[in-house]
């Protein structure tokens, strides 16, 4: 071989193909760019920025014009008051001013010295305003016949308002303090702990009950099918309405566990599963392992069923007993399930939200890292914290996926 | 020592007559509000006796009828497995000692099949335990399964005092007619429940076609087209799918609320195909993936352009995945709750989620909310079991997401 | 025009006597409402998101607590509010209740009604007991101690699920009637650590004296309805499923759901008393109507003055045993509303006024509350102040963690003084 | 004691019978294949002599004992499945040591019992492999291994070899019956392949629809098939089949309905001179052989077998004189009937 | 023009070179099989000519253009996979009409042309069903249909009869051979079936690791094959090979290393009366010819073709005469070199 190293470049075929691929491509990557990559991004921006959710409105000069005095006929003095603020309490607004046309026919008597009357256009420029600033006008008009004729009042005369003001948003302010505010003492500890308790034993659960019940539907039966649907029920009923019937079940007024365990004299008091420390933690874990063993179930039994039967039959040969088979030949070879299984949905149980928030809404020790953007940003009503929440959510996923990505380009499948 | 059939019965019969007599009473107290409580102790003698003489004795047809008849006449007398309070009616005494007694007259014999009185084999001792584990397990994960369900439906039909005054009486009293779905009837006349039912339908299938057009040509190109990057496109794909939502809805919901989008029904339109396209897209290029490609290749052969070939044969071919794909998605947006709380406002505009979420916080009856979960329930669990086949074939394909 | 108007009052049968009235208006006047229900405990985020989107409605019925941080949000337009007051005569209002709503010489809403929160007690069982009416601290904790019994009688039902406005409620009515506030003329001051050490033991004792769990108005209104709790806090409210006429709510302390015989067997006291305060306090909550700066200002004005005159009737009718008149009347009759209440029917599914139903005492102890009523930062101007502190939920956080036994009372006022200046 | 019997067993899938009364006896130490179409039954059969699959009706006799209701780990079979069916997670070692640590065997006899069966079968250098790491041949010899350390009372073989290529199969074949050599015990092995059935068997065992069409050594069954099914199952190129009326020189016996005659046995003379005429279709070069596809009007296609280096062409016609000592002939059931008959 | 011409064509999976340099020109009507052992190239050639895969160097030439940068759709080519590649959720008949469909021809035409090659293919009655519905053969019928309709350049066959089995691969030979008669057309076919590469081709190319090894009739492979792998790789069983030295009674030429024959070149005589001697190691009974695999010491195992009822027994000796005419020599490198030489 002369040249025995590969062409370089791309042949015609796989350039055309490849020119495909990315128009396919095209519009899910927008999409996807637009709603996931993008947010990420204002995430991370966000999260140095000192936001409240009011700040989300840019502040700006409010304007209300009206005529006092009730004039009834022509020649009554009347006043027209323009009373304006800055609608933010902690933002100024620069060279704040307006201009607005007095109706026909009333007749300005006087103007104040930061306007100007030109015709029947007024002007007003009023400087730099303070946070908060209030402002009232007055002029005393007269008023003419014309006036009343017209049936126009100055209010229906649109003002313009100009001023400038900086967005938060948008301009170059820039904070440590959402960080230090929620790597502040205990707190942070605290729901990092429940996170990592919640995480932790919420997916070890589920895959150990998954896996009870794949060993337990792992033979065909008549049926199979019916309980199978049946097993998978929590996962696909709606959050929020099973949420709540396990809230009612364990009320501890006149929830039926409690009726039921005081009947049987398991306790004599009522418990309350969901507002005690540490139960109420230990309850929604509960919870997570009883919604998402389905999960864990449907996927060891897909892997159950495509193990080679003979292999089973070739121990049987070998005199094997039922639980040398499951402990040497079910579990190695559930190994790798296993733990694709684990690490997705330990990902997927950090990231859990939804329940844990209808649950208890992050009382009584249940508070997760998830919880807590919500509790930041709209509870406190504190965006910028809560982003920062959402950052350290990200790096720790960051880690985990970095871990994953390594682990999975191992394990086949999936 | 535990393998021998004179120790194995009788600890299998304990270690059964609790299960049981733990399920009875839960049952029977479930079912009629009166009070049933299984006692350990007694479970475990009456366990041990009749798993000790199924051993020794045999399994044979009047060995099972003593059993039976014992267990009958204990529990009527008051020392069954099973011990009731003294209100506690007649016939519903009878009949849980009756279900106790044939569960396990009928179940043990055949747990002990193989348990005789000298030492067992592995084989033997871990067929009997193996047995027992699964009695165990059907009975256990039916029951965690069906009780909250079971209470959700009980709780939509009965009022609020009936369930104070006794938390488990979900006996129904079928005298009161139409009356029993009173609360149904409100949330629709008075709570707009058909509006949330529609919209919910509505969004949910908008979202079904529109996560589809994003989804195929992208899966497509993923599994089959082979261009640079393709490896870690398909890799950020699952990174993607491992972004939590909440990161995302703060600013989505910054994003809604500056460009008006928010408390608006082609806002929630356009964001939720965006959570369910990565999925999507993760289940399809798994499938793509699976299906030969010497077809699109004898379809390339036969003179089709590659789209072509995606329309005539790769989707025709894929429509099995298509509704598996289609029912998750349709699933996850009908069960979203997240988004739609926090970007609805407006109840004319409520998904069934969000309608129910505002039935919680205010002073309405339980029963309502229970209603309103029901009625957001079943039509997802009708989906289901009608296309079981499906949806498990979906679930397995790309739900590690939860 | 097409006004949108939050209420919180969302019961169904309570939506439809708004929608009534709404209706009404559209009829004289041509701007048509829709009425949208909000949840009493989402209504300060859902303000405050949708005054970021620049969506919010024209018009919120809402709660005291709300209006000086509206108003200084820029969520709710004083001018408007003023206009109205000043529209329908000032002077026409209870005093009390429109001091509440002034600011910066204008008013940020305009107060609609208003109630006091009472302590409901089972008067049968005390006068069997000996006991004295449950005025005072002492009362109170003798009370508990001669009936507590559970799960029987659970001696009273303290409100401990901290994130439902009612415990804020309660906390502060206790708090107020030791004389204790976290504010002063010029903002937030430490609390008196002597006078907040009994309240937090005072409340510590009634919690324990409850049953467990998360509690809040609807286990304190089941439980005193089923017979098993001797007193409970609760608003006005209460009054007409306590005489049987709410289907959904009734008494089951007998098989007989209509009963008024646990409405006999009730009393109330409303002004409270504790160790460091002798003379006691009420705790009376307001409801105004807010214009939001979003408004169609002149045609929610006009709503509002509406609903204020016109309409004053319907909008009292929606639930007259929790809504007190604080317009007593216009200028040419001056207790024209007072007199109209009076009149009104209470009740859901059977209805009757008030007077039918409970003691002319009992009903004058109730009105009268009103007038005595206090919050805290009114007298001292610091309603804001005050306002942020509650509504940030700290001290219910704090005084739950006290009774669950996480700090001591000592370590618990510090935690306190330092959670409420950290309220900014 | 080591000999298999079958008694009239039977196997229903629910209503459909796929084995359908089988008796046969099986000496100790004797090589017994069973052959046969796919889907006659051959594995099924097998898996019921394992107890893999349980037994309808019958009895199966494994030495003196009734072992119809035994399960397979009771009966001391050892079974080697097509898939070869190895352990992936274990080792070489690990995997055919596994039969003795289920049996509880202690550590030292393990090593040593799996040392011995690793020499046997060369497998000393890949012990600590995985079974992926190994090729096909290898795979197959893992799995004999497994079975061998048990020393089993008999060796199942369900096809073997139909995983390999041609000529790791060629090699495998000869290591098996070399391992039949040495062991001297009884096997008992499925195959669907001709050539396998033909060289390892002691007896072939002819299965056709559950039923066992014939049973006898290779060259009972090449030289005397017991019928035309048989008769055209045994042999490549098949046997060429006729009516027996299509040849009337090759002097049918009356019941003859038809006559059968092997593309060896046939010699092409010029037209009119052989049993028959017939003109060249289609000419099939193989090397060593060539066969020529004649078409013989009434007779059919008739292969006939010529050496490499032929000159028959296309189109050309010949005479096709049979071998007289080598014509079968079947009656109308199928049935063999003897030339004189 | 339907010639094909691959001018130095290769083709790179990343760095791995899969095929390394082939030149070829087919003729107009050629029936070309590629042979070769797994992995050697042969799938990826076919499809470098199909335009499936890229060509990474070289030219394809089809007819007179240069094809190389076309996709599939425009070379004209029909092709033949070996999963059949059916379109599963069509009947047979759209199947067969697809590719017509796809050039947008009438009904009418359509119909026309599907009913023709049904006729030819004899799946007139079938034309309604669906692919699942069909045998394996009926199915391979099929694939040809949808091939043969657009009367294409040429027709390209990937393995195309290794998913049935040996009755029907028979049968499916057979019935290919008669369509290429038909036909005339242009044909590629890729197998690693000897026999049916034997049978069907008019030349053979033999890939090796990516190259031409050799191309030529099958007889010219079987009989004069240019190096040893080729010698090995046609001819079943393989040639014996042995050192060249094993047996100096051969006379081989000085530069050659090895000698080989095949089994039916061998004559067994006496003991002392061959080239070699050797004792009888096991006997392969095939019913028409017996292999017989002697054991020669130096020389290795020799197998010998006997007739089917021979009298060796393992364990005899004999002596192995070699025909002259028929001795392979090969050089270091492999390479054949004549005895002469
Ligand atoms: N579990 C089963 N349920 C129903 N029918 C079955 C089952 N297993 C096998 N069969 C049927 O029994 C018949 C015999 O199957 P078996 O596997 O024994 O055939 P075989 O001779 O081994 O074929 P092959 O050569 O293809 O392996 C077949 O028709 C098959 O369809
Ligand atoms: N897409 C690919 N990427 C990398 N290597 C490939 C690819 N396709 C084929 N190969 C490699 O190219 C070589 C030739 O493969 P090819 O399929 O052409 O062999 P083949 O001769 O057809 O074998 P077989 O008889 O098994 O079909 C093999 O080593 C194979 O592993
Ligand atoms: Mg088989
Ligand atoms: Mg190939």
């Amino acid at each position: 071989m002369a040249d025995a190293v590969p062409p370089s470049g791309t042949g015609p075929l796989a350039k055309r193909e490849a020119r495909l691929a990315w128009g396919l491509l095209a519009p899910t990557i927008t999409a996807v760019a637009l709603v996931v990559i993008l947010p990420l991004l204002a995430i991370f921006w966000i999260s140095v920025k000192p936001v409240k959710l009011a700040d989300l409105r840019a502040p700006e000069v409010v304007l209300r014009e009206d005529l006092r005095g009730g004039p009834e006929v022509a020649g009554d003095e009347a006043t027209i008051r323009y009373r304006l603020r800055n609608s933010s309490q902690d933002q100024p607004i620069l060279a704040v001013s307006f201009s607005d046309v007095i109706p026909i026919g009333l007749v300005v008597q006087s103007v104040d010295e930061r306007c100007t009357l030109d015709g029947r256009n007024l002007t007003c420029a009023f400087g730099d305003w303070e946070p908060g600033y209030r402002e009232t006008l007055t002029f005393p008009v007269l008023v003419e016949q014309s006036y009343l004729d017209s049936g126009q009042s100055p209010q229906d005369s649109e003002a313009t308002i100009e001023g400038r003001s900086s967005n938060v948003l948008t301009n170059d302010s820039f904070t440590l303090e959402n960080f230090a505010r929620i790597f502040n003492g205990e707190e942070f500890f605290e729901v990092l702990w429940v996170t990592l308790f919640y995480t932790v034993f919420g997916t070890i659960g589920a895959l150990l009950v998954g896996l009870f019940a794949a060993l337990l539907l792992n033979k065909s039966f008549r049926g199979q099918g019916i309980l199978r649907g049946l097993y998978l029920f929590p996962y696909v009923a709606p959050v929020i309405a099973v949420a709540f019937a396990w809230l009612i079940l364990f009320d501890p007024f006149s929830g039926s566990a409690n009726a039921l365990l005081i009947q049987m004299g398991v306790t004599q008091q009522a418990i309350n599963f969901f507002g005690d420390r540490p139960l109420a933690l230990i309850m929604v874990t509960v919870f997570e392992i009883w919604r998402y063993f389905p999960l864990s179930f449907l996927f060891i039994l897909a892997r159950m069923q495509s193990i080679d039967t003979d292999m089973y039959e070739a121990a049987d040969m070998d005199g094997a007993s039922p639980f040398q088979q499951f402990w040497y030949l079910s579990v190695p070879q559930l190994l790798g399930i296993l733990s694709v299984l684990f690490l997705l949905r330990f990902i997927w149980t950090f990231n859990k939200f939804d329940d844990i928030f209808l649950l208890t809404g992050g009382n009584a020790g249940t508070r997760t890292l998830t919880v807590n953007v919500y509790e930041q940003a709209f509870a406190i009503s504190n965006i910028g914290a809560g982003a920062a929440v959402a950052v350290v959510i990200f790096g720790c996923l960051l880690v985990f996926s970095l871990f994953f990505l390594k682990f999975i380009s191992r394990e086949e499948g999936l | 020592m535990i393998r021998r059939g004179n120790v194995t019965g009788p600890v299998l019969g304990a270690l059964w007559m609790i299960v049981l007599s733990v399920t009875v009473a839960v049952a029977m107290s479930f079912a009629t509000g009166q009070a049933f409580r299984p006692s350990i102790a007694l479970s475990i003698v009456w366990g041990a006796i009749a798993g000790g003489a199924l051993v020794t004795v045999g399994r044979g047809r009047s060995v099972r009828l003593g059993i039976l008849a014992a267990l009958v006449i204990g529990g009527a007398l008051g020392f069954g497995p099973v011990l009731v309070g003294p209100e506690t009616s007649l016939a519903s005494r009878l009949f849980g000692s009756a279900m106790l007694a044939v569960s396990f007259a009928s179940s043990l014999p055949s747990i002990l099949e193989e348990v005789k009185p000298g030492i067992l084999n592995r084989h033997e001792f871990e067929g009997a335990v193996i047995r027992f584990l699964t009695g165990f397990g059907y009975i256990f994960f039916t029951a965690i399964v069906m009780i909250p369900f079971y209470v959700m439906v009980m709780t939509s039909l009965k009022n609020q005092s009936e369930l104070i005054q006794n938390p488990l009486d979900f006996s129904i009293d079928l005298s009161k007619g139409a009356e029993l779905f009173r609360s149904y009837d409100e949330l629709f006349t008075q709570f707009n429940f058909g509006t949330y039912l529609f919209n919910s339908f509505f969004i949910s299938v908008l979202t079904v076609f529109i996560t589809l057009a994003f989804a195929i040509p992208g899966a497509y190109a993923v599994a089959r087209l082979r261009f640079t990057g393709r490896a870690a496109f398909s890799r950020s794909i699952l990174l993607i799918y491992m972004v939590p939502m909440i990161v995302l809805a703060l600013p989505i919901y910054i994003a809604f609320s500056m460009t008006g989008l928010r408390n608006s029904f082609w806002g929630i339109v356009m964001i939720y195909p965006v959570t369910t396209i990565p999925v999507a897209l993760y289940m399809l290029q798994g499938y793509f993936r699976g299906l030969p490609s010497e077809v699109e290749e004898a379809g390339l052969m036969d003179g089709l352009s590659r789209l072509a070939v995606i329309w005539k044969i790769t989707l025709p071919l894929s429509l099995p995945a298509l509704a598996s794909v289609s029912l998750y998605v349709f699933m996850i947006a009908w069960n979203e709750f997240l988004l739609a709380f926090m970007l609805l406002d407006d109840p004319s505009k409520f998904t069934l989620t969000r309608g129910i979420a505002s039935l919680n916080s205010s002073e309405i009856p339980r029963q309502h909310l229970m209603a309103g979960s029901v009625v957001a329930t079943v039509p997802i669990m009708a989906l289901f079991l009608g296309l079981e086949k499906f949806m498990t074939k979906g679930l397995t394909a790309g739900s590690v997401k939860g | 025009e097409e006004l949108r108007f939050w209420t919180t009052e969302e019961q169904p049968e309570r939506l439809a006597r708004q929608e009534e009235m709404a209706a009404a208006f559209a009829e004289s006047t041509g701007h048509t409402v829709q009425v949208i229900p909000v949840s009493e405990n989402d209504l300060g985020t859902r303000a405050t998101a949708a005054f970021a989107a620049g969506d919010l409605p024209d018009v919120i019925y809402h709660t005291l607590q709300y209006a000086a941080p509206w108003a200084e949000a820029g969520i709710l337009d004083s001018d408007a509010a003023t206009d109205v007051i000043e529209e329908l005569g000032a002077d026409t209002f209870a005093p009390g209740a429109l001091n509440m709503a002034a600011m910066d010489g204008g008013y940020v809403s305009v107060p609609v009604d208003g109630w006091t929160q009472m302590i409901v007690y089972r008067a049968d069982l005390f006068e069997a007991a000996g006991l004295e009416p449950p005025n005072t601290y002492a009362n109170v904790l003798a009370a508990v101690d001669a009936l507590h019994n559970p799960p029987e009688m659970y001696g009273f039902v303290a409100a401990t699920k901290i994130d439902e406005n009612f415990m804020s409620q309660v906390l502060e009515h206790i708090f107020l009637a030791n004389g204790v506030s976290p504010v002063g003329p010029d903002g937030v001051i430490p609390l008196d650590e002597a006078a907040t050490i009994e309240v937090l033991e005072f409340y510590k004792a009634i919690a324990e004296a409850s049953p467990p769990g998360d509690l809040y108005w609807d286990q304190s209104r089941s439980l005193y309805f089923s017979g098993n709790a001797a007193m409970i806090i609760w608003s006005p409210f209460i009054l007409d499923e306590l005489a049987g006429l709410r289907d959904s709510a009734p008494p089951t302390i007998n098989d007989d759901p209509t009963s008024t015989d646990l409405a006999a067997a009730t009393g109330i006291v409303t002004n409270f008393a504790g160790p460091s305060n002798p003379d006691g306090a009420a705790w009376g909550d307001v409801r105004y109507f807010g214009i939001t700066s979003d408004a169609s200002t002149d045609a929610a004005m006009e709503f509002v003055a509406y609903s204020m005159n016109e309409g004053y009737g319907a909008t009292l009718a929606i639930a007259p045993e929790g809504k007190f008149p604080v317009r007593r009347g216009t200028a040419e009759n001056p207790t024209e509303f007072a007199d109209l209440w009076a009149t009104l029917d209470v009740g859901v599914d059977r209805r009757a006024p008030l007077g039918d139903l409970y003691d002319a005492a009992m009903i004058e102890e109730i009105v009268a509350g009103l007038d005595v009523a206090q919050r805290w930062g009114v007298d001292e101007g610091q309603l804001s102040a005050a306002s942020a502190i509650i509504n940030s939920q700290v001290i219910n956080r704090l005084v739950r963690e006290y009774i669950d036994g996480e700090r001591d009372a000592a370590a618990t006022v510090a935690a306190l003084n330092d959670a409420i200046a950290a309220v900014e | 004691m080591s000999s298999i019997e079958l008694k009239a067993v039977e196997k229903w899938f629910g209503n459909i019978q796929v084995i359908k009364g089988v008796d046969l006896a099986i000496e100790e130490g004797e090589f017994v294949i069973f052959v046969g179409p796919s889907g006659c039954g051959k594995s099924t059969l097998l898996r019921m002599i394992a107890g893999l699959e349980e037994t309808s009706r019958g009895q199966i006799m494994i030495g003196d004992r009734d072992a119809t209701a035994e399960p397979p780990s009771k009966r001391g079979l050892a079974m080697v499945f097509q898939s070869y069916a190895l352990y992936p997670h274990m080792s070489v070692r690990d995997n055919v040591g596994f039969p003795l640590k289920s049996a509880g065997m202690t550590k030292d006899v393990i090593d040593a019992k799996v040392g011995e069966a690793a020499r046997v079968l060369k497998l000393e250098s890949y012990l600590d492999r995985r079974p992926k790491d190994l090729s096909g041949g290898q795979r197959q010899r893992v799995a004999i291994g497994r079975s061998i350390v048990r020393d089993p009372t008999a060796f199942l073989f369900d096809e073997p070899l139909s995983n390999l290529d041609a000529a790791l199969r060629v090699e495998m074949r000869y290591e098996i019956a070399k391992l039949h050599q040495t062991l001297k015990s009884t096997m008992i092995y499925v195959t669907h392949d001709q050539v396998e059935a033909m060289t390892l068997a002691d007896r072939i065992v002819v299965l056709e629809f559950g039923k066992i069409a014939q049973v006898g050594s290779p060259r009972e069954l090449y030289e005397r098939p017991a019928n035309l099914f048989v008769a055209q199952f045994i042999g490549s190129p098949r046997m060429n089949v006729m009516p027996a009326g299509g040849a009337p020189k090759a002097e049918p016996p009356p019941v003859a309905q038809s006559l059968g005659i092997r593309p060896e046995h046939i010699e092409l003379v010029e037209a009119g001179q052989g049993h028959i005429d017939g003109t060249v279709d289609v000419l099939e070069y193989l090397g060593a052989d060539t066969f020529i596809i004649m078409a013989c009007g009434n007779a059919g296609q008739v292969t006939v077998r010529v050496s490499g280096d032929t000159d028959w062409r296309p189109g050309m016609s010949a005479g096709l004189r049979f071998d007289a000592r080598h014509l079968h002939f079947f009656d109308k059931d199928g049935l063999a009937v003897s030339a004189s008959g």
